[in-house]
């Protein structure tokens, strides 16, 4: 929900439900990165099981970033995602079984098994996956949001990718082409102060990414990711902005990944001691420090929170267990659209 | 019958034209495709009918505008993007292989996209080896794209309409070297069918398999060999992926000799894969090896005479087919 | 005669060590070769041995830094430089193809390109369309290039060096699926000759052509074949350009039957160019037509009964060389 | 000739000799002019006459940057050019005639006749081309400069490319590589105010291309491209940044062609009058006028230079007219190394 509309919705409300309101806000913020959390280590125990498998990139310690900028938007509006993108899929919306259910490879995955962890989608949600190839959805976000402008809608495109993704071709390009255009674009660049195993000044010649988009022309600063109310506010106030037509914006979300590249990196890159100082700024654990000195979170509320993630997160594992797979002779099916196979109108 | 003199080139154009006029979600983006027209001048004086948004020039970004029409193109509209030559369209690959042709299956059949994209290919102009490639065949390899090779007006004119109508990505290859080919459109020259490969010419004693800049050789070659009694048929592929492998293995069924012609280089060319599949589809049919006449393995040079000689010449299908027919004759 | 067990990844690895140690024009550079060790783990402990600048990590930027390899090649240096695969090979396909490929040519023979290009390729592990692909069909379409999938441990110990030796590029393609396999290496295991295809079985009924990772699966099958008294013998192109014509035509006028083995899609595949060339040189040795057993056209989906149906394997192997020896047996 | 050695070289001089020799390079500045300018003028009418066939680009009017850039590079620097390179290579030193045979196609040709006017090579002067490729060549170049600094040489890099070119992702990439690698590389970006048909504020959101290439972190600057005291002034004082271990340099040089973009090009999005314009500042004449006032050039030796450029010509026209063509027997030379074909110590 976007700046105005909150403000436009506390309108008129009495200051009690107003701060009940925000409470119940806060609780969902914390209710949402803890079924991230909970789904992702869960991922890690159906890894070593194998029963998930291929390339497996998790987002533990990113949460507050795809939590905090989905937020800002709206169901019209649409999102292009990477390889590490659970949290995103699931900030948005896309049901758990469903995704748990793709990294099963099972045909009620959100991708009917075709895409595993990498290639979530959920067009109904305009979940546009889950690209692997780094930087590759950058330009197609730019392109839906093209499709946006140029049919006069309000609908705005975030498009998440990473401090790595900033050095491709395909972000320098698009930066340029969005700007020029004026497309409702929010370019969400997940600063993580790693790409694999190689670290920000060894990416980047000049590390301040915001201050490098800017150049561009277009509005940009950094946010604090581990804090998930300050990146909500940030993108709101970024969304606002789009829509008002001033052309895409760009966020810079600082936060690190407390787990390794993937399952399969031994981490050999990174100082213990820089990710335990990371660690302590954890955003579950900021989120619900502050709100419990609120008065907005107590034990119990906390533990019941993090149940029904947990429960949520359970029944996906044991609706994915006993999901049925695609029948092998379906494999050539969706290689082309067959007339059957695509909802009768697509917008 | 009403019919006009015109050009590949505006045969083209009015495809476009047409495209634009009968369905607002249709637009062309690329290099230049505004004021100036095009690099080859096809869309010339269409950004004056229909404005800027609707014929929009990019910038010198060949990833990014592609992936744009993808975006765009799953978003519900009908773009139609123009790369200037297929040399260029390497710097898009990525989008076209790792998103554009993969995207439906990789969502499990959500997402689609109807993104055409045209772009100039072939020899013949001395434009040296940055400028000169034929990789229709790399194009034609892989799986969820239609591959379009347009060599006749009415195909010119005919094929977009149906591509925009595909619910997957269509490539459209133009040769450069027909852009200025003139001839007769008649009213009747409706959409192509984008099944079927189309005979050009009938004939008995052997098949030449050919498409787009390569089909004037083929058939100057096919009035060659019959002045000296050969009956060549004449097969234009059309439709590059998928082919139609019906009408190949018809005509070869009756003419049980083969030669393919393929501006491509030789090694790993869409002619390889034609010359496997009559192996595969009709291997006891054939009364002599299939040929292929490809171009040199070479980067093209710039030099007319080398140039000239690193391509298919009228000659060597000539020489091929006599050698075919002489073989077991 | 002194054998260590190890691994493809150790052979590989130690034949970079070689490389650096030998040569100090040598130097690697890619996405994360220093201290994480390469994607698939084949540099680890190289930066430790030669630094960081002989070691070289690159950012996120395929075109760049595949370009600036092909430069410093210009230069006089001997630059490796690791794609972690093909798949994102595409966003440095214009820098191989437009420039080292075609660049001493355009320059009338003046400028060299030796740059050694190394890429995982292949299926197999679950890692869905964007990591999967097998597109040295492709690259073996270039002029000007030679392309190397070494399949066993004494290749991807011994065609470094000579890749290395050769004044023009050269991209080696790693199947992701071998990194694991271990087995014997001998002091006596120099550099590969780049110019012939191995004979890995030798057999009388039938040649089962193939390379990289499908290797495996052909030896397997042969082994199946075996069993039902079918005698295969099993050619490793190993050189996927320029092909070894001599050691694929001299096996098949032998067995008069062929099976070719690719994981490329099919269509456009290396394997069309294969039975293209067989049918050329060999026509009337053959007894039955080539076949080809290559992947589904279809981008590798992650499940892996769907991936594995993708995917040749050795059963799909085994049908089609029966039904060849069968055919007018 | 970079400003410390120009320093130098000067040291000890009288001051007439001194003004002696500042006049005979400015006469020499003059004189690499007119030679591209005749040059091209000529090739004007041999395509006219079908002498020269494919695409030709043409330098009038650019003439300053190409000779004004490559005075501050010494010979065992590095060039790097783009399709309309008959400036960057005449100027470089590549023989007229050499060039002139490659624009017929003639074995004699500066690329053997395989290039053309797009693709002029002399490794012997280490010109690398002639990159028809928009932005193809900025990699390469880099490549180059890697080469130089891993040896440890004191030799640079100097590539053209055009403001069209700077949209590119190749730029992007390798600005951001070459800063972070510290490599000698002079990014000389030819801002002649349209790619094609397509006029800067529609190729880029932020015109200022200068400012943009400073925020990778390398200086960068903006420099008359029809002065070109100003544009060997500007190159000398980056190419002394370079050799001095700075990294790489941007210049922006600001010009205009005063013809259209290639033979092919009708030049229907230009304004006559914005055209006539950047006429009234021919760097020809803007260089000629300057000397002229200071007593350094009179008229008869204008027309003396002139006619030497004028000879020069007609002296390539003559010998690429009599030049033989390469057999067609070898037309498949040079598509790998055969060991005979490369200089022995390609160093
Ligand atoms: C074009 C491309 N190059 C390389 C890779 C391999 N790769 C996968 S993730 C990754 C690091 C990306 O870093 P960043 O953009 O910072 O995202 P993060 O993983 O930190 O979220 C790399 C190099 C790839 N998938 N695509
Ligand atoms: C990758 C690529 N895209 C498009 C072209 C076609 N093309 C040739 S020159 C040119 C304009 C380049 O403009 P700029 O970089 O400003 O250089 P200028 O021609 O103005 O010197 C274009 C679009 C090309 N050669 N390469
Ligand atoms: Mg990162
Ligand atoms: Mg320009």
């Amino acid at each position: 929900m976007s700046t105005t509309r909150r403000k436009q919705s506390a309108k008129g409300t009495r200051h009690a439900t107003h701060q009940d309101a925000a409470a119940k806000h806060h609780r969902d913020l914390l209710a949402s990165m803890l079924l991230i959390r909970r789904f992702e280590e869960r991922c890690v125990e159906l890894y070593s099981a194998a029963k998930i498998r291929g390339f497996v990139h998790l987002y533990i310690g990113e949460e507050a970033v795809a939590v905090g900028v989905l937020q800002a938007l709206d169901e019209a509006d649409a999102v292009v995602s990477t390889y590490r993108e659970h949290g995103h899929a699931l900030a948005r919306g896309v049901p758990t079984d469903a995704v748990m259910a793709e990294m099963y490879g099972k045909a009620t995955g959100c991708s009917h098994g075709r895409g595993g962890s990498m290639h979530l989608f959920d067009a109904g949600r305009r979940f546009y996956g889950g690209n692997a190839i780094v930087g590759g959805g950058i330009p197609l976000a730019a392109g839906l949001a093209l499709a946006e402008k140029m049919r006069g809608g309000t609908g705005i495109v975030c498009c998440f990718f990473g401090d790595g993704a900033f050095a491709e071709g395909e972000f320098h390009e698009t930066a340029n082409l969005a700007t020029l255009w004026g497309l409702p674009l929010l370019l969400a660049c997940e600063n993580n102060l790693y790409a694999m195993g190689t670290p920000l000044p060894v990416e980047h010649a000049q590390t301040d990414l915001a201050m490098r988009a800017a150049s561009y022309g277009m509005p940009a600063w950094a946010v604090d990711g581990m804090d998930v109310l300050a990146v909500e506010e940030a993108a709101c106030r970024a969304v606002d902005g789009i829509r008002a037509g001033h052309g895409p914006h760009f966020l810079e979300l600082r936060t690190y990944r407390f787990r390794a590249h993937s399952m399969y990196d031994p981490d050999r890159y990174r100082d213990k001691a820089e990710i335990e100082r990371w660690r302590a700024r954890d955003p579950l654990t900021l989120l619900a420090e502050r709100i419990r000195a609120a008065g907005e979170l107590d034990d119990a509320s906390y533990a019941d929170l993090d149940r029904r993630a947990a429960d949520e997160v359970d029944q996906a594992v044991a609706a994915a267990e006993a999901a049925p797979v695609e029948p092998v002779t379906d494999l050539l099916r969706y290689v082309s659209a067959a007339p059957g196979d695509l909802p009768e109108a697509r917008r | 019958m009403t019919s006009v003199t015109t050009t590949y080139r505006e045969a083209l154009r009015e495809a476009l034209r047409e495209a634009l006029s009968s369905d607002d979600r249709v637009f062309l983006l690329g290099e230049d495709v505004g004021k100036y027209g095009g690099a080859f001048g096809v869309s010339l004086g269409l950004v004056e009918e229909f404005g800027p948004e609707r014929v929009r020039d990019t910038p010198l970004s060949e990833s990014a505008f592609v992936g744009a029409g993808i975006g765009a193109a799953i978003a519900g509209m009908r773009p139609i993007v123009e790369i200037m030559t297929v040399n260029f369209s390497l710097l898009a690959l990525d989008q076209i292989l790792n998103n554009a042709a993969t995207l439906l299956h990789m969502s499990g059949g959500q997402l689609s996209v109807p993104v055409v994209i045209r772009m100039t290919t072939g020899a013949g102009r001395q434009l040296a080896a940055q400028h000169s490639h034929s990789l229709e065949g790399w194009y034609a390899h892989i799986p969820g794209i239609r591959v379009l090779a347009p060599a006749t007006l009415p195909d010119a004119r005919g094929m977009l309409a149906p591509a925009l109508a595909d619910p997957d990505p269509v490539v459209i290859f133009e040769h450069g070297s027909l852009y200025n080919v003139t001839g007769e459109l008649t009213a009747t020259d409706g959409p192509s069918d984008l099944s079927s490969a189309a005979v050009r010419r009938s004939g008995e004693d052997i098949t030449l398999l050919t498409y787009g800049g390569s089909l004037p050789k083929a058939l100057a070659a096919a009035d060659v060999l019959a002045a000296e009694g050969i009956s060549a048929e004449v097969v234009d592929l059309r439709t590059l992926r998928p082919l139609d492998d019906a009408t190949i293995m018809a005509s070869v069924a009756r003419t049980h000799r083969a030669v393919i012609v393929d501006e491509g280089w030789r090694t790993g060319s869409l002619a390889a894969e034609i010359s496997a599949r009559i192996t595969e589809q009709a291997f006891y049919e054939l009364d002599a090896p299939v040929r292929r006449v490809c171009s040199a393995e070479v980067p093209i040079p710039y030099a007319r005479h080398l140039e000239e000689a690193a391509l298919p010449q009228a000659d060597d299908v000539v020489a091929a087919a006599r050698e075919a027919v002489g073989h077991r004759g």
